[in-house]
């Protein structure tokens, strides 16, 4: 495992993720998502809003790093608050 | 032996597709489902054979919960309307598939495949592929393969709906001679009435999930608990008229009206909904007490031993079938007759309130 | 109409032919010819050009390399991909229609950054330069695109069959075997196709996953070729021999592959 | 086909699951770890953060490669696509004929990548080259080793050459799923041949498209043996797509920090692009 | 709105047919008059989609010509002969709007669009589609599809012909009803040549003016259905159409007596002497039973109560006879005798009728079960 080079911001940053992935199949065993229309211009299920809300996140990081140079936490912190706001709203 | 369902329902996708529903079909009976597409006789089906799992309920087999069950261990057989056969095997092997799994002898399959194809006429087919069949030899490959097995339960989901014709009216000639022979449960879904009244037995008339009424088929037939059983169960459709009943008279608009005798002098005064089946209208009086209306006839179709009338009468449009070739006038006014016997009456929910009385008579 | 269609094709098929039919000219010619006069077809017909690459070493070895991680691969991926392909065609679950996206997303790794932990991954679980290292790494490719081509000729198998077999007694795996691979035949064919194809031409993954033992052709006839500095001719030979492995592939399985086309599920 | 919810169904993927998830997974957490570091030997390696993303972001050398990319990329499917949809209404549909043309046609996707390169090598260069010399003999004036606009156009004429028959076979045989009560359905309806392709044929090649835009925007995206041997990604930097600048990072520099942050970019465009098509096409055939 | 002669037809799907059993159509020589509405009704495979798809111009016949009013349209294709033809199974432009594809055929003939707009709008009112005309045909269901299907047929006013190929397989039962009646009044309402390709009876015999029937790549007959019913040319007429279809039993005629099997049986008839195989035919419609001592001595095989009526299965000397009988009539157990109506016996020698030299009893026109 050593060739991984694994450091701690990307371990916690990975198992985030992880954690996210099973919440999200536990939350739709125990209750069924269907599709539905929010502030978003296509249909969603809650996965899609999932994946919607990590990618535009991540180019948001990008873009932040690529235009300001604020500490990217500013955006993490923000990108937290997207990723809840796009998941019940969108 | 028998089959009972307790409470059972499905939903897909927060719909439901059938309501909770009970229903027992004994041993050695013939069950119809009768109802339109997508009236949930085929989900009901799939339920009893054990490939779709109901919401809630219990399926019982011989007393047995049988409610999870995989269908491999159940003794279920199913043929539905599509032709379906393992195309890759031959005609015998598609007969003798079932039998092989069940690890019976080589010599009794045999047995057991040859008398199947003899009983289905398809002796001289047994080497062939089943694309290399018409469609009726198919099809009765498949029904062959669903009784060789002597299942329990038979199920036949609308089988003969691709067929020609003529061939669906052999085959249907054939089904309950088979079922005879077979003793085992049997349970046909159709959209036809005629098809129900053909094989006689048992009738389930289903509407939009539900079962709306189970009994003998004649007994549904001519007493159909409510509106949309009568419905349902009638072709061409049953006609549906406004009534209203003022003390011991029951006025059909018009200036029509007949005394309100035996179940219809109970009812209490209101408006109701009176229907009659297109073989009751006539063209000349009925008895003394026989209504007659001023209708418009719209179109005729003739079918060289009947007429069908299409006529329209205030709001309502019906159809009338007239024995014999009729030449009448289209599109011009044309008088009809009506025994009050063959009226049943149905109130607002569209419950039987009061049965024809020829039926009650018969 | 028909007429401008059947020219139509024509074009297109010379537009594909001609430069394959240059490459096979070139290489019937000694170098000097090459160099010296243009000409449309080999003056002084010659084979040198496949006797030299013929008597060094390591070729027919290489061959048999190629062969045997993209057969791995191809078994590998067609045998993975039929029940999950099986799993796509007949039910809902969560997740279904994501995995199937991220299933595709793995080929959007950029190669050259990506070769290094995966340099490192299979030396570290001990499969590097051994055919199956290669036969892993090009899965990524040629799973997503079996399972989808293999979802879409399921698809077009009626779902009752399935039932009318297990209402008959079969198990899954024994339906599946002897029922429903049967069914779907013309199906596999044109997988096993496109799986071949992607590993038979990836170059890179298999190069730096083998070193001697696994070396693949193309890396074989590249080193030979550098060796012995811009040979036309025999860079060219070199060409057309990577060629037939490929071509005798679509003549062999070009009447599957017309039969699974036709059934148009792909 | 209306599917049976079954999670169950989950076994059935879970070999597709675990092999893709070894292979992909595992490097792809290791180039995040390598993004985030300042790696000058496996022993020595310091935590440097986002450093790295936010110089690449701001490099104007690769800001230009993904330019050409971009340009790349797009022209590839704007001529691919459509030639591929026209190849396929041409070909047979039936007698020996489909099984020729479908070999014949097939035949450039089986070719190896870096043959590929060495046949267009080899068929354009200018001395002895057939395209070359003929282009060259007629006036026009055509070196792609030294003009950058004839390279370009030869590494995308390759391109075109390479693929294109990928999407002629998708389209095929989505052409042929069409039952042949729809074409006699237009012919009543007095449809034109332009209508009979956009109300019949179009929208039943959806499914198709989708996935040949998809594997053609993905590939040419990462396109690097054929222009690495064909060109060398000169003259100047005038053909040096994305791989072929990472893979100078990556290997001849030996930076792989900075390569992996940038790969990570890389990655995000490609997934963020091919979300896009994949969305659009695959909404654009439901409801 | 056109005549339409076929002349020496023929056609075989193979390119050199061989013999006779290589033609799906055999020589047909017909004439559809203009503005009747014909069924053409066969089992499956017995040449009749063929014979619509050369009238369609679809398919090109292996012989013969085609006449539209007298002129030859055989090399004519399909836009050419103007003319509209609706499938078994629904074909609809998916990604249209039920409108546009309700329009499709005017559009595509360039008619103005304010009389694209007044036709769409009377067609969706016939089909009982006016409210859903903004949406797309996508993912309707099919008895949906197939309406839609059906007002595309009907959309042209001056076709020449309209032609339907088993137009309401994929329709339940009671819809069926209305869209049958529907296009029935529409018949009565513009006067197009209609030609409706079906397996069902019911189908063909409520909607047409005329009936053709086919068998084995011929036509057996053609008359209006109240021929076909009371006096079917051939046995396959007398079995294919009416349900259950005739009851052919094997006799011996001489004059106007039938003996069947060594019991007497009164024909309506006179008929000469002859030979070959010689049945008679009676529709299950007019058996009666009796107790009395005359008629054929049958034994119950089985009683359906088919609501309206009853059919009794019977057999008489190993051959099935059935009864169709009135609703409610009750039915002894014991052995039976039936009675046959002399005027409805039809006389068939190597299955196909013969008239009789004179007639001795004529049918009432209204038959009271």
């Amino acid at each position: 495992m050593d060739w991984m080079v694994w450091t701690l911001p990307s371990a916690l940053f990975f198992t985030t993720i992880a954690l996210i992935l099973v919440g999200m199949t536990v939350w739709e065993v125990v209750q069924p998502s269907t599709f539905r229309r929010g502030l978003l211009p296509l249909k969603t299920t809650r996965g899609d809003r999932l994946f919607i809300a990590l990618l535009s996140s991540a180019w948001f990081h990008l873009g932040w790093l690529g235009l300001t140079d604020q500490p990217v936490w500013y955006m993490t912190i923000f990108c937290v608050i997207w990723l809840a706001a796009v998941l019940r709203w969108g | 032996m028998s089959l009972v369902l307790e409470g059972v329902s499905k939903l897909v996708e927060g719909e439901h597709h059938i309501y909770p529903t009970d229903l027992t079909l004994e041993r050695g009976t013939m069950n119809v489902l009768l109802g339109p597409t997508l009236s949930g006789k085929t989900t009901l089906m799939r339920i009893m054979a054990g490939l779709d799992v109901p919401a809630t309920g219990r399926v019982l087999w011989e007393g047995r919960d049988v409610t999870g069950m995989k269908v491999q261990d159940r003794k279920v057989a199913m043929v539905y309307q599509q032709f379906i056969n393992y195309p890759s095997m031959t005609v015998y092997d598609n007969i003798a598939s079932p039998l092989k799994l069940m690890g019976v002898s080589k010599s009794e399959i045999d047995k057991r495949v040859k008398d199947a194809a003899a009983l289905m006429q398809l002796t001289p087919m047994l080497d062939r592929r089943p694309l290399e069949l018409s469609g009726g030899q198919q099809q009765r490959c498949a029904l062959a393969r669903a009784l060789v097995k002597n299942a329990g339960l038979v199920l036949l989901d609308e089988p003969l709906a691709n067929l020609d014709y003529k061939l669906r009216e052999e085959l249907r000639a054939e089904i309950p001679r088979i079922f005879e022979e077979s003793g085992a449960i049997f349970v046909y879904a159709t959209t036809e009435p005629e098809e129900a009244l053909l094989l006689g037995g048992n009738v389930g008339t289903m509407w939009e999930g539900r079962i709306t009424q189970f009994g003998p088929t004649p007994k549904v037939y001519r007493e159909p608990c409510d509106a949309t059983t009568a419905r349902v169960f009638s072709d061409p459709p049953m006609n549906f008229t406004r009534i209203e009943k003022t003390g011991d008279k029951i006025s059909f608009g018009e200036g029509q009206s007949a005394p309100a005798q035996g179940a219809l002098a109970g009812l209490a005064d209101g408006v109701y909904t009176a229907g009659f089946r297109p073989d009751h209208l006539h063209l000349s009086a009925q008895g003394a007490d026989g209504l007659h209306f001023q209708c418009h006839l719209n179109v005729t179709e003739i079918t060289g031993s009947e007429t069908f009338a299409h006529l329209s009468h205030g709001p309502d449009h019906w159809v009338g079938l007239l024995h014999g070739v009729q030449d009448l006038t289209l599109d011009a006014p044309i008088e009809v007759w009506l025994d009050v016997a063959h009226v049943y009456v149905f109130d607002e929910q569209g419950k039987l309130v009061a049965p024809a009385a020829f039926a009650m008579a018969a | 109409m028909e007429r401008t269609k059947k020219i139509g094709l024509i074009v297109y098929i010379l537009f594909l032919m001609i430069p394959i039919y240059w490459l096979i000219n070139l290489s019937l010619q000694p170098n000097r010819d090459i160099m010296g006069s243009f000409s449309l077809y080999p003056q002084n017909l010659t084979f040198d050009n496949y006797r030299r690459i013929f008597t060094e070493a390591g070729w027919a070895r290489g061959y048999l390399n190629s062969l045997i991680y993209v057969l791995m691969n191809t078994v590998i991926s067609i045998t993975v991909a039929l029940p999950a392909a099986y799993a796509f065609s007949r039910y809902k679950f969560i997740g279904d229609k994501h995995l199937f996206f991220w299933l595709l997303t793995n080929r959007m790794a950029p190669p050259a950054v990506f070769l290094l932990p995966f340099f490192q991954l299979y030396q570290t679980v001990g499969i590097f330069d051994m055919h199956i290292a290669v036969a892993l790494a090009h899965c990524l490719f040629s799973i997503p695109l079996a399972v989808w081509i293999l979802e879409g000729f399921m698809s077009g198998v009626p779902k009752e069959i399935d039932e009318t077999a297990y209402i008959d007694g079969y198990s899954f795996p024994r339906f599946f075997v002897f029922i429903f691979i049967p069914l779907i035949r013309s199906g596999i064919g044109v997988a096993v196709f496109f799986c071949f194809m992607f590993s038979w031409v990836e170059l890179l993954l298999a190069r730096t996953l083998t070193s001697v033992d696994a070396r693949p052709i193309s890396v074989v006839m590249t080193r030979s070729i550098s060796a012995t500095g811009v040979d036309w001719g025999m860079l060219a030979a070199a060409g057309v021999l990577t060629l037939i492995p490929g071509a005798l592939v679509i003549y062999f399985v070009r009447n599957n592959l017309a039969r699974g086309f036709a059934l148009g599920r792909v | 086909m209306n599917k049976v919810e079954n999670n169950r169904a989950w076994f059935l993927v879970l070999p597709v699951l675990l092999l893709v998830a070894f292979s992909a997974v595992i490097p792809l957490m290791t180039v995040v770890n390598y993004s985030i570091q300042d790696i000058l030997d496996p022993h020595t390696r310091f935590f440097v953060g986002d450093e790295w993303f936010r110089e690449m972001l701001r490099d104007s050398q690769l800001q230009s490669a993904l330019g050409r990319q971009l340009i790349f990329s797009f022209s590839v499917l704007a001529i691919q696509i459509p030639l591929g949809i026209a190849i396929a209404l041409c070909m047979p549909t039936r007698g020996i004929w489909v099984a020729i043309s479908l070999v014949l046609v097939a035949l450039p996707l089986l070719v190896p990548w870096n043959v590929v390169g060495t046949i267009w090598q080899l068929f354009a260069r200018g001395d002895i080259g057939l395209l070359g010399v003929t282009l060259n003999s007629i006036g026009i004036e055509y070196n792609y080793t030294r003009g950058s606009t004839a390279a370009w156009f030869t590494v995308l004429a390759m391109d075109v050459w390479h693929w294109t028959s990928l999407v002629v076979l998708l389209c095929y045989s989505g052409l042929r799923a069409i039952p042949d009560a729809y074409y006699q359905a237009a012919r009543i309806d007095g449809a034109s041949r332009i209508a009979v392709f956009r109300y019949i044929q179009l929208p039943r090649l959806a499914g198709v498209l989708t996935i040949a835009v998809l594997l053609r925007f993905m590939d040419s995206f990462m396109i690097y043996a054929e222009p690495f041997v064909l060109t060398g990604g000169g003259p100047g930097s005038s053909t040096t797509f994305l791989s072929q600048h990472l893979a100078t990072m990556a290997i001849a520099q030996f930076d792989v920090s900075r390569a992996a942050a940038f790969s990570l970019i890389y990655f995000l465009i490609i997934l963020a692009i091919s979300w896009v098509f994949y969305t659009i096409i695959t909404r654009a055939t439901k409801d | 709105m056109a005549k339409i002669t076929l002349d020496n037809l023929a056609h075989s799907y193979f390119p050199e047919p061989k013999g006779e059993e290589d033609y799906a159509l055999k020589q047909l020589d017909h004439v559809w008059n203009d503005g009747e509405a014909y069924a053409l009704l066969g089992a499956s495979g017995c040449g009749k989609s063929t014979l619509l798809n050369i009238i369609s111009g679809l398919l090109v016949p292996s012989r013969g010509r085609i006449l539209f009013n007298d002129k030859d349209v055989t090399e004519q294709d399909t836009v050419a002969r103007n003319i509209a033809q609706v499938f078994q199974f629904p074909v609809v432009y998916d990604t249209m709007t039920v409108g546009a594809n309700l329009a499709f055929p005017l559009r595509n003939r360039r008619m103005e669009p304010a009389y694209v707009a007044r036709r769409v709008q009377k067609i969706a009112s016939m089909i009982g589609m006016e409210d859903m005309l903004e949406r797309k045909a996508r993912g309707l269901t099919a008895d949906a599809k197939q309406k839609i299907s059906l007002g595309r047929g009907m959309v042209r006013e001056d076709v020449n012909a309209i032609l339907f190929d088993e137009p309401l397989t994929v329709i339940d039962p009671h819809m069926k009803w209305e869209l049958r009646t529907q296009l029935k009044a529409l018949h009565n309402e513009f006067g197009h040549t209609m030609i409706y390709v079906t397996h069902d009876q019911t189908e063909a015999l409520t909607f047409a003016d005329k009936v053709v029937v086919m068998h084995d790549g011929k036509v057996v007959q053609l008359g209006t259905p109240e021929e076909l019913f009371d006096t079917p040319e051939h046995t396959f007429v007398g079995y294919f159409i009416g349900s259950p279809g005739m009851n052919l039993i094997d006799a011996d005629v001489s004059g106007d007596k039938a003996i069947c099997a060594g019991h007497e049986v009164t024909l309506g008839g006179r008929y000469k002497p002859m030979s070959g195989r010689v049945q008679i035919g009676i529709r299950p419609e007019f058996v009666s039973i009796t107790s009395q001592d005359q008629g054929l001595p049958v034994t119950v095989k089985r009683v359906e109560d088919v609501g309206r009526h009853q059919i009794l299965r019977a057999e008489f000397e190993g051959r099935q006879i059935n009864a169709i009988l009135p609703e409610g009539l009750p039915i002894p157990a014991a052995p039976i005798r039936m009675k046959f109506a002399p005027e409805r016996i039809s006389v068939y020698v190597n299955d196909w009728r013969v008239a009789p030299d004179e007639v001795t009893a004529t049918p009432s026109k209204e038959v009271v079960l």
